[in-house]
């Protein structure tokens, strides 16, 4: 009969119209500035640099200005230019680091490519979302200063994915010495073909695509006999 | 170089058959002898129901439509030539941005045609969680184009508001999955980016469970109205040989009582291990269209159970599978999956080098919404938004 | 506001019934006679601006907050508690918006519509009785008088469209003018079986006819009657159409002609089409009311301590509150469909309805048994068209059952 | 009361004649509307009421509307068109003019004119039932006249059949 899907319908709304009162399910709305968004721990916005502590964040950075994030980006939104000096990293081994490293942030599509091919873990997904500038460039454009950002950040927003990061640098720092040490044992005793280092495999993030770059991961490369001094003191 | 000579390319004949098109058009409402002046308006491209940058100029006599020219490519922005300067993982997050409301197809099926091309196989694990993703992109896409429809119709936004309720749970599991909520960018060749965790699955679990209650909450407001009965039965109507002549796919083919559904003809993926059927329409108006998604739905929720339920352990992604500087032998492949739009296909020519020298994008929008002129001409102008909102265009995918 | 000739039964007594005309007498008791009437008009002039224009005003936001609550979601609540002010802060904004006219525009039509239209839609609540005692004017034929009021609205309508020379303008003036001659006419014909069992044409006259219960339970309102109930349906549809609301708010249709007759209008000329919408909308509701509701009559004797006035506005926001429902439910009608819904149903339905009033006057001092009978034939002669007549309007639609292919 | 009515007449007039000289069919038809409901205003004038509401009723609410549905269906939105010839508006002229003197003679010199006392308005209960009564079958006979000419207008409106029309 004419009027029964039409009396229906009105069941619905006014279900909905009570339910908005009582029944949190239809009531789902979330009132922004008040009330913050809970962003899963996966969540990504646009990439940072992590530098291995908040003192000296230049001086710390993981990037060694390989350019593969640069070569690698659909966008290409990233700008680096490699340092013609060379400083210490992290285990001590002097590396080359970037002396420009800009991402245009009005450009990245937040794909996340980057941090998938780095093979140095420099480079990461912030979730900081409220970024709005007036400026297009100044404020859109980020130079290294702006973009770096501690470790302990990277905890703070991804806990699980940085524990397992540190996890891995911590096997790749001990195989590197472990290799260190049979290189001086054998470079004492006689010539001998290096052992290839067995780090990525022994990592536990199996997703994370194996580094497969041109640019020698600093696992396998060979790696001075100097103790890494993980608190180091801030350079020049 | 030469350009050319223009009657040896398709463009002539195109001109020359236009109005006559396919055969099958249906007879040109030519204007009556004294009928009152045709207006021309040209609704779009900025026009709330044109779901984008789209137009459409329409001849109205009164407000019976007597030509309709769909106007498209404002929102056209190369996206296959850049396809073929990016390497193959560079395209990935491309392919989110074409019908933005369904990445984790769009990625799925350009994932298959590279492993197609490179030879590269899928994990079983991934295989499901694929099925997973997709069907709950179906579901997200068939609400809320239900919801779309029926702002189109009129109502004053109440079923979209439903619709973004239900669909706001589906972007949260695609969020905390790939860490964004449109452009997800997760599938990867020979697998998924992330292996979704425990408590994903289990909120995965309570979302097909009670997605059952919604439509049924959903239809009783909506299927049975008499208002939407009548505004929607018997308009628009596409008969079955123009639909399958004029390469039209997905829901929209199915609403015309043509059976054909990828899932089942090409049986990709795992989808011949899962149980389900392919509802079709008998007339091929805008209610079968609606009525089609709708029943749809319902075997997804069926297919997500079940898939839910046979997910196997394993690895998420093949490690010997290459990402990043990928070279695959020199070929071509076509890799194609039932989107909720209907077929969505990536060609794609290799030369042996690390990008394709050739990439091009089979978009069901595209190729579904070329027959507007046919479904409009007759009806009036509160028929041809139902009908365009009908289709389910994205505009990122028709304009590419 | 003229004294009804009430009964002086104990309810039309007590204090706070009388509370208006004791405020009126305490304002102009000290004018001159000559000048009373005058001021106390002006008085009930500016009571029905302030009033109307208060609820216009609380109408938008209630409208705002009702569907915001069923489509799950809070509704304006940042100005003031509860958003309390947002009606305030709309109508800053629109006083202060730029208003934009078009240079190929009618001006001098494009400026006198919205300011017809408010016009319009506000004298027809001269003839309402709110209360009691509460009528601005008393007429012989206010019922008239106010349909004749409201017949012009959609005039206004159709010159918001037409001068504003936009081709969405042009076919929301052409829907105007469709609608306002299909839905007249089922307004007006679902009115006559009252005039008819009421046997008067005023407004007082219709409510003083509708007092008493049955039983001491069961009102004597139209609405409560088999032919009323359908007078009052086809009635409250009609009223609908008139107001251009969904699901019949085909000029403004902002999905097919973005804003119909709006388009070209902004700042405070949008506003008061706004305004004019809701006034029109709340008069209908009134008459509704008036008509059909028995006025401002207690549903109970028992709860005749509370003011008549109260009773009204509790009614006469009932009313409103199912406009919007609907709003929030149901989908836009075409234009073809409107219309046949107003000429293949509605108005069969109003003219068996003139028979089936007729025979109600006719048969009023039937008791018992034939009460009973008079019940019985006035329900039949309302649900057989009914179910006929939906039958051939639904003809061709319907659910469908659907198949699945074969695999 | 004179006074009253001399403005009424003004405003009736007025937009009348307005409303043949202006070049706009649109405007034309509104400033019809005012006339009528000026029109409306004269009976309300002298007090009848009822006939008052029922012009305002039919005229403005019904018959503008379709005026303006006809101006709007046979030229849409567009000015008229040339000019029409002088001979033609001379003449034009001529029969409107001896039209207006022939029905001011007729009212002037073969009609009593009204007592200086107004008639009391005929009370509305009492128009029903002359209406009812002794006036049935005229007020049937016009119902039925309307009623023809409606239903003709609907045999000419409506669209040809599609047996007729061809393959429509």
């Amino acid at each position: 009969m004419l009027g029964k899907g039409l009396l229906q319908g009105l069941a619905v709304t006014a279900k909905n119209l009570v339910g908005s009162y009582h029944d949190p399910a239809r009531y789902v709305t979330q009132e922004y500035p008040e009330v913050q968004p809970k962003l899963p721990e996966a969540y990504r916005n646009f990439p940072f640099l992590v530098s291995e502590t908040a003192d000296d964040p230049m001086g710390t950075l993981r990037c060694v200005a390989c350019q593969i994030c640069e070569k690698e980006c659909p966008p290409q939104c990233i700008y680096i230019e490699k340092s013609k000096d060379k400083k210490p990293d992290a285990t001590g081994k002097a590396q080359i680091y970037p002396a420009v490293f800009a991402i245009d942030t009005a450009v990245c599509m937040s794909c996340q490519i980057c941090v998938e091919v780095c093979p140095f873990d420099a480079i990461k997904m912030d979730q900081e979302f409220a970024i709005a500038a007036t400026d297009r460039f100044g404020g859109l454009l980020l130079n290294r200063e702006q973009l770096a950002k501690p470790n302990a950040y990277y905890h703070q927003i991804h806990p699980t994915e940085a524990a397992e990061v540190d996890e891995r640098l911590a096997a790749e720092r001990r195989a590197a010495e472990e290799k260190a040490r049979l290189a001086a044992a054998a470079k004492a005793a006689a010539p001998k073909p290096a052992v290839p280092a067995a780090a990525a495999a022994a990592a536990p993030g199996a997703a994370r695509p194996a580094p497969a770059g041109s640019t020698a991961p600093a696992a396998s490369a060979p790696v001075d006999p100097v103790p890494p001094p993980a608190p180091r003191p801030p350079s020049p | 170089m030469m350009l050319p000579d223009p009657a040896a390319t398709g463009l002539a004949r195109v001109r020359k058959i236009e109005g006559a098109a396919l055969g099958l058009r249906t007879p040109a409402f030519a204007p009556e002898e004294g009928a009152g002046d045709l207006l021309e308006v040209s609704l779009g491209p900025h026009h709330p129901s044109t779901h984008g940058v789209f137009r459409m100029d329409v001849v109205l006599d009164g407000e019976r439509i007597v030509r309709l020219k769909p106007v498209f490519g404002y929102l056209h922005r190369n996206h296959e030539k850049l396809g073929e300067g990016t390497s193959y993982l560079g395209s990935m997050p491309y392919t989110d941005r074409l019908d933005y409301l369904n990445s984790m197809t769009n990625n799925w099926a350009y994932a298959l045609a590279v492993e197609k091309l490179a030879g590269i196989p899928v994990t079983e694990r991934a295989e499901y969680v694929r099925v997973i993703l997709a069907e709950l992109s179906r579901l997200l896409n068939h609400t809320c184009l239900a919801g779309f429809l029926m702002q189109d119709c009129g109502c004053s936004g109440t079923p979209l508001m439903y619709a973004f309720r239900e669909r706001e749970k589906i972007l949260d599991l695609f969020e905390s999955l790939s860490g964004s909520r449109m452009m997800c960018n997760f599938q990867r060749f020979g697998g998924c980016r992330v292996d979704p965790s425990a408590e994903w699955l289990a909120a995965t679990r309570t979302l097909v469970d009670g997605y059952g209650a919604f439509l049924d909450e959903f239809e009783a407001l909506l299927s049975g109205n008499e208002i939407v009965m009548a505004r929607t039965q018997g308009v628009g109507r596409l008969p079955a040989a123009l639909a399958v002549n004029a390469g039209v796919t997905g829901p929209m083919l199915r609403a015309s009582g043509v059976g054909h559904d990828l899932r089942k003809v090409d049986g990709y993926g795992v989808y011949p291990r899962f149980n389900f059927r392919v509802p079709i329409g008998r007339d091929g108006d805008v209610y079968d269209r609606y009525m089609v998604r709708m029943l749809e739905m319902r075997e997804s929720i069926s297919i997500l159970d079940q898939a839910l339920r046979g997910l196997p352990g394993g690895p998420i992604l093949d490690p010997k599978a290459k990402q990043r500087g990928l070279r695959p032998k020199a070929g071509e492949a076509y890799g194609r999956i039932e989107g909720p739009k209907g077929e969505i296909g990536f060609f794609l020519v290799s030369d042996g080098t690390g990008n394709p020298t050739r990439y091009r994008v089979r978009a069901p929008s595209f190729v579904n919404l070329t027959i507007l002129e046919d479904l409009c001409l007759g009806h009036s102008v509160a028929d041809a938004v139902i009908i365009l909102g009908s289709i389910d265009i994205v505009l990122g995918e028709v304009d590419r | 506001m003229i004294l009804a000739a009430a009964a002086p039964a104990s309810p039309a007594d007590a204090w706070l019934e009388r509370a208006p005309l004791l405020l009126r007498d305490a304002l102009t008791g000290w004018l001159p006679d000559a000048l009373r009437p005058w001021v106390a008009a002006l008085l009930s002039i500016a009571t029905i601006l302030g009033v109307f224009g208060l609820l216009f005003a609380y109408m938008t936001l209630a409208e705002r907050k009702i569907l915001g609550r069923i489509q799950n979601r809070p509704g304006p609540n940042r100005t003031g508690p509860f958003g309390l002010l947002q009606p305030f802060a709309d109508a800053i904004k629109a006083l202060t918006k730029e208003d934009i006219v078009p240079r190929a525009a009618d001006q001098v039509l494009h400026f006198l519509a919205p300011v017809v239209l408010v016009a319009l839609s506000l004298i027809g609540l001269a003839v309402i009785p709110f209360g009691r005692n509460l009528v601005a004017v008393e007429l012989e034929a206010s019922v008239l008088y106010f349909f004749a009021a409201g017949a012009a609205t959609e005039l206004s309508i159709f010159m918001a469209g037409w001068a504003s020379r936009n081709k969405y303008s042009l076919l929301a003036a052409m829907r105007a003018l469709a609608q306002l001659i299909s839905y007249e006419v089922p307004l007006l014909l679902s009115m006559v079986p009252v005039v008819v069992v009421a046997g008067s044409l005023s407004t007082t006259g219709i409510v003083a006819a509708q007092g008493g219960w049955a039983a001491g339970v069961w009102p004597h309102w139209h609405a409560l009657t088999p032919w009323g109930f359908s007078a009052f349906g086809v009635f409250m549809v009609a009223a609908l159409a008139e107001s251009n609301r969904s699901p019949f708010d085909l000029p403004e249709a902002e999905s097919e002609l973005i804003a119909g007759h709006l388009t070209e209008y902004s700042g405070f000329k949008y506003a008061l089409f706004f305004m004019a919408e809701y006034l029109g909308m709340a008069a209908l509701s009134a008459m509704g009311v008036t008509l059909f509701l028995g006025g401002w009559q207690a549903p109970l004797a028992v709860l005749e301590f509370i003011p008549s006035y109260v009773w009204f506005g509790m009614k006469l926001l009932l009313l409103l509150l199912g406009f919007i429902w609907i709003r929030a439910t149901f989908p836009r009608l075409r234009i073809d469909q409107l219309t046949r819904l107003s000429w293949k149903f509605l108005v069969p339905l109003a003219l068996v309805n003139l028979v089936n009033g007729g025979l109600w006057a006719v048969t009023s001092d039937w008791t018992g048994a034939a009460g009973v009978a008079r019940w019985v034939v006035s329900a039949l002669l309302v649900v057989v068209p009914f179910v006929v007549l939906g039958r051939s309007l639904t003809a061709g639609y319907g659910p469908r059952t659907y198949r699945y292919a074969s695999p | 009361m004179t006074l009253l009515l001399a403005i009424l007449a003004l405003v009736c007039l007025v937009p009348a004649v307005a409303a043949v000289l202006v070049r706009n069919l649109i405007h034309s038809a509104l400033l019809f509307v005012l006339a009528w409901l000026g029109l409306a205003a004269f009976y309300l004038a002298v007090g009848a009421e009822f006939i008052a509401f029922a012009h305002a009723l039919v005229y403005v609410g019904g018959v503008s509307m379709v005026v303006l549905f006809a101006v709007l269906l046979t030229r849409p939105g567009r000015e008229s068109a040339l000019p029409a010839p002088s001979a033609q508006r001379a003449l034009g002229g001529l029969v409107a003019v001896s039209l207006v003197a022939s029905m001011l003679g007729s009212s002037i010199f073969w009609t009593r004119l009204p007592s200086v006392e107004p008639t009391p308005p005929v009370p509305l209960r009492r128009l029903g039932e002359l209406l009812a009564g002794p006036y049935l079958v005229a007020l049937l006979l016009v119902g039925l006249i309307l009623t023809v000419a409606l239903i003709g207008g609907l045999l000419l409106a409506a669209p040809r059949r599609p047996s007729e029309g061809g393959d429509a």
